[in-house]
């Protein structure tokens, strides 16, 4: 459960005033269709800021977390975002998990010059608004889809030696969508043939139609972009039915449960580029992933939990080199001018669209295990 | 072959919508009721099994039993304290209850458990048959002969058994049915907790065939096994089967063609085409109302 | 007049299933008359006020009200035309009061057009003034006017039935169908309703058409009746004549009813 | 005479909310958030309304409400964002097309009741949906970006237009004719009343206010995704109807009130708050099925203070 | 055999039954008359425990049973026909009959009544595999009075077993009653048809608005001027 950890936030909520205090929005989805991503980011948004507190807070002020439930809907995103600008006058916002929620509060953020950081809206629309100019306050922390796509193309054609690919990528994701287009581009700019494209729905649980189609085309090759609860049981399905080739995805594979859903077996010769690595012997990382297991009985952290721990490192990072942490103003100045920030989904530096350029983790997975393959800058 | 591996994939599709219709359909038959709260007893089978398997150790059978055990009790409870109440309320303040039910018990799921899924553990070997071609795995095989037999035991304990007949009798005129001696309660609760042992079942076996639960997971499945039950003719068991078979059917069909995407679009088109030429479902006796 | 009658039955009849219900029914009925329709239980007399209504479409036959074919109407056509009807159960709008049960028989003769009532334009308020005023005239005749506030399912059984009679004739019909109009009342309570009958037939200048199982009523007011018995008709004639009609008293009435009771 | 008195006082308590309203937002007192808020409770009035007299006065099982608010939404943010119209006009649009698909929506309702009609009602908002996820030209999955431009302005007019045309639809020969489809559809045909007429018109009129709450909805939330308008969207407004009273557009108005205000406030309690909202609705229905109002309007229970007397007096 | 005590029914706060007494001896034909919403059928549905009562007793044998569940009340042998016939309309006339039966256990007997209701009631046989909600009125009543002959009564309700039957049948239907009486089941009889009921009846109540006003025999009530002009249609 999470209601543990609340005693820490809201002891200090007692303190009043904003003046000791620095008031952070969450506004996640809690509940509705894709809970568990809001509340995955929650979780690891606890853990940092009960570290930052526990060490002394910023400049002595402590975080206090306003979580507010977005249930998956816009609609409520909006409400809870102007509700966290106007009511609780939070200093910022962390959220949303998905890009559609974040792109809903983006103008709010900016109308009431508070920072908007999204864990993991990886559309590029959450930092540029429609007419192509950035939002000043917008920012994320996670890197955007076209990247991820390109890294997953290049690592096909060229380390795979792959000339037939088909793409099956979830429909109801912009995130999906985006990388799948990354990657078909990419792809065949590198002389790769797609063979067959193809989508699903999430929330689907029966792939078996939609692989007999793809089996037919024969590809030697198949990109998934979509989130591991899918992809463990497409990955799951296609081995039952004999497709034996490589698959490949992204971040949003990486989740413990992608073992237990597709199988250890099932899951060689399938590989992904993801932020970091929890196997990633690296230091922030694996002080990270001790912390997490610690605090939350056991559980390995990941992906959502890694960039909602981030996202408040990130902003926190902000805040000290701003010198101020209520100050929106200065601090989306500092944000802007983040560079070579270590987090633990890697060395962040922001570039002009608000975007952090990051490096991507290649990762095949072996036996159950996310072995590391390669590391590859924007 | 292709084709025929399609059927194949949409027959088991199929059987797991039927399998969840069936017990919705007879909660239907009996009391009218939209049970919304099937799906949720649904989920709460699948994690029973779960924790049943993973958590204790138990076979499949047994967690399966265990299950449905379970998933009785808790329906026999649901309707003892929210639909009983009810009873001579409007359906439509019945069917609010029931949604209302059924997020109730998703969010205390995720409360206690958080939102994220589970992988179900593999306490059923399964086996892929490939026949010249065409792959067709054991659990499939298993799954619709399990909803055969049920939807035969279920037509067989509604028609030919006492307690069926006082459950018709219920679903007719519950106070007529009392003038003849029938315990209204205990046959509505009866109805329950074989309805509900029945979604539990569909819970572990769906954990099973698909691997991952979540709290969420009964919403969509629920929703089709609706559909099934009403593409059927909603209080028809057998129509509970044939609807689950042709949503899958159909389903796959769609996707075969490279349509996945309006898959469900479709399979609501062909609910909404039915029913505008029989009113009733599949096997619905159009009823008109004796002026 | 004379000559031709207001509702002209040929050779009509319909099938459920396998079963005849009625079949072949012949009957005409002139404007002015009262007429009565017996028959044992499950005769098909029901099923006959839905077949002149357009609840059934007749699977055989014609029929023809004032000159017009209404094969194949629906049953507010039907009513548009001059036929109105009460059910053998009672079908009341069971949450509308009183008076709205019986404004809403009255919609068809109304005129105002649905924009006119939402932008409230004056014939609105002339068209409902109207509603109004008919509707509290009907009551009055049924007295039930005290009640006209009342939702009608808390009317008692008696009054339901009559108010059942007042909303059909406020349908504007020339033809009115009873379908058991004194089921469920006392002998006291069915005279009142005779009475009633007999007052509305003459006011409202109508043609009726009754079915009932008491035959102090019928025989009392009818001045014809057909008798059904298995979807046939097995005679017609005046009151006189059937309650001494063997086949209708071995069908029907039984012996000792000839010599009336009442 | 009393009716005709009633709706000016309707209208003038109405001018004093919406003047008072705006005059607080302009001075600054309703921050951002308390009017957002508002702006929500209208939207909501407006979809409650609207499908109050689908179900609650005419008593066809519609449980796909959300699909018109889809049409709406999606159809009016066209007009604003892709071909430059201004706004009222699009919503104008959006509910016009919406009152198109409303007729389309009808039209199984001549030959489905209770629940098959229900469930394909639910049907078709779900194709609605997938049709807007599938056409790329309003953004997929990924939704699409609008302009902020309801505000309480708009809110009001739309929210007083709707529930003043509703009222005055409901209480008139027409309104009747519904009603009595709801109450025995047999009995009203027999009386005349062209029963399918007055189906395809009850949807068609619900759903073309739908479709200008759709309107709202698009250019008060800076996105629009299919995802919000699946069918838990439509179970919001069901509930909304029924735990009003089915068939009281008062009750319709309240809820929709409350809910609102309930959702809102818990926000801050993310954790527990659907528990807590799903408590609130199972434990209303238990101890008042017949929904917060019944069949009653607020003015019938003023009226029934009034005229007491003379009914006990009368029984 | 049956004796009712003070009974107060109400329906929400509509006090329906406002302290009724009255008693049943065994093997009697009672009947009850009253004009439209006096009471009569609520008075029936408590006997048979689908009203419970507020106030008052009900003795039954030598047992109470006043709020007790209808199944109980059945099992004890009190069989009701209630008003509207309450057919199970979607099940067949023969699976009606069966669940008229459905206490009981004697699987060859059940069989023997149900052709004892077919020989009384031939026009059930011809419509045996019928859906009964298809039925005509008549039809319907006769099916609803066999399923209760089906229970094996000692004590029978009848609520206006012949509205909505043809002369011919209600004749018929006050035999049938007759016979069942002459075989052994006490019954309590409403009755709009007061003329037949008394006809039938040893004794007979009057019930207006929820009050029994008078009580006799039969004969006492035919005679009297008042019955005859408010119940009897005495002119
Ligand atoms: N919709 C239907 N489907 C099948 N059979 C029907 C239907 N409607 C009526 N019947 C049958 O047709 C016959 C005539 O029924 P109807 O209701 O017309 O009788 P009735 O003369 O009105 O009898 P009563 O006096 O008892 O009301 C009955 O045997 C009945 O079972
Ligand atoms: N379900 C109910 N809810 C509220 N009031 C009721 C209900 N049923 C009956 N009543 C009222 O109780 C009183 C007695 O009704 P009851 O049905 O017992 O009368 P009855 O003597 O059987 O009349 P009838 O001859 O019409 O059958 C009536 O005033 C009636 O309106
Ligand atoms: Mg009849
Ligand atoms: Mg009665």
């Amino acid at each position: 459960g999470c209601g543990g950890e609340k005693a820490g936030t809201e002891g200090s909520k007692d303190s009043g005033g904003g003046g000791d205090t620095i008031k952070i929005g969450a506004n996640l989805e809690l509940s509705g269709a894709v809970a568990s991503y809001g509340q995955g980011i929650a979780e690891g948004i606890d853990l940092a800021v009960e570290e930052i507190n526990n060490s002394g807070g910023v400049d002595g002020k402590k975080i206090e977390i306003i979580k507010v439930d977005n249930k998956s809907d816009a609609a409520e995103a909006t409400n809870a975002a102007i509700k966290l600008t106007n009511q609780d006058k939070v200093t910022a916002i962390i959220g949303a998990a998905t890009s559609g929620n974040s792109v809903a509060q983006a103008q709010i953020a900016n109308d009431n010059k508070t920072i908007l950081l999204s864990p993991s809206g990886t559309s590029p629309n959450v930092t540029v608004g429609t007419n192509g100019k950035v939002n000043e306050f917008v920012f994320r922390t996670s890197f955007i889809d076209p990247f991820q796509g390109t890294v997953a193309a290049n690592f096909a054609a060229g380390d795979l030696n792959i000339k037939n690919a088909a793409i099956y990528a979830d429909n109801a994701s912009d995130y999906a969508k985006g990388l799948a287009a990354s990657f078909k581009e990419t792809f065949e700019a590198a002389g790769g043939k797609v063979v067959s494209e193809e989508s699903y729905v999430a929330k689907d649980t029966d792939f078996r139609s939609t692989l007999t189609r793809i089996k037919s085309a024969n590809p030697e090759f198949i990109f998934i972009p979509g989130y591991y609860e899918e992809v463990g049981l497409i990955i799951k399905q296609a081995r039952e039915m004999g497709i034996t080739v490589p698959f490949m995805g992204a971040d949003g594979w990486d989740s413990p449960i992608l073992v237990d859903l597709a199988g250890a077996e099932a899951l060689n010769n399938t590989f992904l580029t993801n932020h970091y690595s929890a196997q990633d012997p690296d230091e922030t990382i694996q002080k990270f992933v001790t912390s997490f297991s610690k605090k939350y009985s056991g559980k390995s952290p990941d992906a959502f939990n890694a960039l909602g721990y981030d996202s408040v490192y990130f902003l926190v990072d902000a805040m000290k080199r701003a010198g101020d942490t209520s100050d929106a103003t200065k601090i989306k100045d500092a944000l802007a001018e983040t560079k070579d920030l270590s987090l633990v989904t890697g060395v962040v530096t922001v570039d002009e669209f608000h975007n952090p350029i990051k490096s991507a983790t290649v990762l095949e997975h072996k036996d159950g295990k996310q072995v590391f393959k390669s590391k590859v800058n924007p | 072959m292709e084709w025929i591996q399609q059927l194949i994939n949409g027959i088991s599709l199929g059987s797991i919508y039927a399998l969840i219709a069936l017990g919705y359909t007879m909660v239907y038959g009996i009391i009218k009721l939209i049970n919304f709260a099937h799906g949720e007893v649904f989920m709460i089978g699948a994690f029973v099994g779960f924790y049943a398997i993973a958590g204790w150790g138990l076979g499949f059978f047994p967690a399966l039993l265990l299950a449905m055990a379970v998933c009785a009790i808790f329906g026999v409870l649901i309707e003892r304290i929210a639909y009983r109440r009810l009873r001579n309320a409007t359906r439509i303040a019945a069917l609010i209850t029931a949604i209302g039910l059924s997020l109730l018990i998703q969010y205390v799921v995720i409360y206690f458990r958080g939102a994220q899924p589970e992988a179900y553990p593999d306490a059923l070997s399964n086996k892929t048959f490939d026949l010249f071609g065409v792959q067709i795995s054991s659990q499939s095989i298993l799954i619709l002969s399990v909803s055969i037999v049920l939807m035969i035991l279920l037509q067989f304990i509604v028609h030919r058994t006492k307690i069926g007949k006082a459950m018709r009798a219920v679903s007719h005129d519950m106070d007529a049915a009392r003038l003849m001696g029938i315990n209204v309660n205990t046959t509505i609760s009866a109805t329950f907790a074989i309805g509900s042992a029945l979604a539990g079942a569909a819970g572990v076996f769906f954990g099973v065939y698909y691997t991952k639960i979540e709290p969420l997971m009964g919403i969509i499945p629920g929703l089709k096994a609706f559909v099934a039950a009403v593409l059927g003719g909603i209080g028809i068991i057998p129509g509970a089967m044939v609807g689950g078979l042709v949503l899958g059917v159909v389903e796959t069909i769609v996707s075969a063609l490279g349509y996945s995407l309006w898959r469900d679009a479709a399979a609501f088109i062909i609910l909404i085409l039915i029913l505008l030429f029989r009113p009733s479902g599949i096997f619905g006796k159009n009823a008109r109302e004796k002026v | 007049m004379g000559s031709m009658p207001l509702l002209q039955v040929r050779n009509t009849g319909i099938q459920f299933g396998g079963l005849k219900a009625v079949s072949n029914v012949n009957m005409e009925i002139h404007r002015g008359e009262l007429i009565g329709l017996i028959g044992p239980n499950g005769a098909g007399k029901t099923t006959c006020f839905n077949l002149l209504t357009g609840v059934y479409v007749p699977t055989e036959g014609s029929i023809e009200f004032d000159g017009q074919k209404l094969n194949g109407l629906a049953p507010y056509q039907v009513t548009r035309k001059g036929i109105s009807r009460t059910f053998q159960n009672i079908r009341l709008f069971n949450e509308l009061s009183v008076l709205d049960n019986v404004k809403v028989a009255y919609h068809s003769l109304a005129k105002h057009s649905i924009i006119s009532s939402i932008l409230r334009l004056p014939s609105h308020f002339s068209g409902e003034k109207e509603m109004e005023e008919k509707s509290i005239e009907f009551l009055k005749i049924f007295n039930l006017d005290k009640y006209k506030d009342e939702a009608a399912k808390n009317l008692p059984y008696g009054q339901q039935r009559r108010l059942e009679i007042a909303r059909a004739l406020a349908a504007g019909p020339r033809l009115l169908l009873l379908d058991e109009p004194a089921a469920g009342m006392n002998p006291q309570e069915t005279h009142e309703l005779m009475e009633l009958i007999a007052f509305v037939r003459k006011k409202f200048d109508l043609t009726i058409l009754l079915i009932e199982h008491d035959m102090n009523l019928v025989m009392g007011i009818c001045e014809r009746i057909y008798v059904l018995d298995h979807g046939q008709l097995i005679a017609q004639g005046t009151p006189e004549d059937i309650r001494n009609h063997p086949k209708v008293i071995e069908a029907y009435l039984g012996e000792e009813v000839t010599n009336s009771h009442a | 005479m009393k009716k005709v008195k009633g709706f000016w006082l309707f209208l003038i308590l109405s001018i004093v909310l919406y003047v008072t309203v705006q005059l607080l937002i302009n001075a600054g007192i309703l921050n951002q958030f308390y009017s957002n808020t508002l702006i929500f409770i209208g939207i909501n009035i407006i979809l409650a309304v609207s499908l109050h007299l689908v179900i609650g006065i005419t008593g066809q099982f519609s449980i796909g409400h959300a699909g018109f608010l889809a049409v709406g939404a999606y159809i009016s943010a066209i007009f604003t964002m892709k071909l430059q119209l201004p706004f009222p006009i699009a919503i104008l649009v959006g509910g016009i097309i919406a009152a198109l698909a409303g007729l389309i929506v009808g039209i199984p309702s001549l030959r489905l009741k209770g629940d098959y009609l229900a469930i394909a009602t639910l049907g078709f908002a779900e194709i609605i949906r997938i049709v807007f996820l599938n056409i790329d030209y309003v953004g997929g999955a990924a939704g699409m970006q609008v302009s902020h431009l309801t505000n309480w302005t708009y809110t009001f007019i739309c929210l007083f237009i709707t529930i003043v045309v509703i009222m005055n639809f409901t209480n008139s020969r027409h309104g009747r004719a519904c009603i009595s489809v709801r109450e025995n559809e047999i009995a009203a045909d027999a009386m005349g009343i062209n029963t399918v007429y007055y189906k395809v018109i009850a949807f068609a009129l619900g759903s073309f206010f739908a479709g200008i709450a759709g309107g709202l909805y698009a250019h008060n939330f800076y996105i629009i995704q299919p995802t919000n308008f699946g069918f838990l969207k439509s179970f919001d407004i069901l509930i909304y109807v029924v735990l009003g009273g089915l068939g009281s557009l008062s009750g319709a108005v309240i809820s929709a009130i409350l809910l609102t205000l309930v959702s809102t406030f818990l926000q801050d309690y993310p954790e527990t708050r659907m528990i807590i909202y799903s408590l609130v609705l199972v434990i209303v229905m238990l101890y008042r099925p017949q929904g917060l109002m019944g069949t009653r309007e607020i003015t019938d229970i003023f009226g029934k203070w009034k005229s007491v007397k003379s009914v006990k007096g009368g029984s | 055999m049956l004796k009712v005590d003070q009974l107060d029914v109400f329906y929400g706060n509509i006090h329906a039954l406002k302290g009724v007494s009255l008693d049943v001896q065994e093997g009697e034909i009672v009947t009850l008359i009253g004009a439209n919403g006096a009471g009569k059928s609520t008075l029936l549905k408590t006997l048979s425990g689908l009203l419970k009562p507020k106030n008052g007793t009900i003795q039954y044998l030598s047992n109470t049973i006043a709020g007790k569940p209808a199944q109980e009340i059945v099992k004890a042998g009190i069989s009701h026909v209630p008003e509207g016939r309450r057919v199970f309309s979607n099940m067949t006339v023969e699976e009606n009959l069966e669940l008229g039966a459905f206490l009981r256990k004697d699987s060859k007997e059940i069989q023997k009544d149900i052709q004892k209701v077919y020989t009384t009631f031939p026009r059930l046989l011809e419509r045996r595999k019928q859906l009964s909600g298809t039925l005509s009125g008549g039809e319907q009543q006769m099916l609803a009075m066999g399923r209760a002959i089906m229970a094996k009564p000692k004590l029978l309700l009848l609520d206006e077993p012949s509205m909505g039957l043809a002369p011919l049948m209600v004749k018929t239907i006050f035999e049938i009653i007759e016979d069942i009486n002459r075989g052994g089941t006490t019954i309590l009889l409403v009755e709009q048809n007061a003329h037949m009921a008394l006809s039938v009846a040893n004794r007979a109540y009057v019930i207006e608005t929820g009050r029994v006003t008078v009580s006799g025999t039969a004969a006492e009530l035919q005679a009297s001027e008042e019955i005859k002009n408010a119940y009897l249609g005495g002119h």
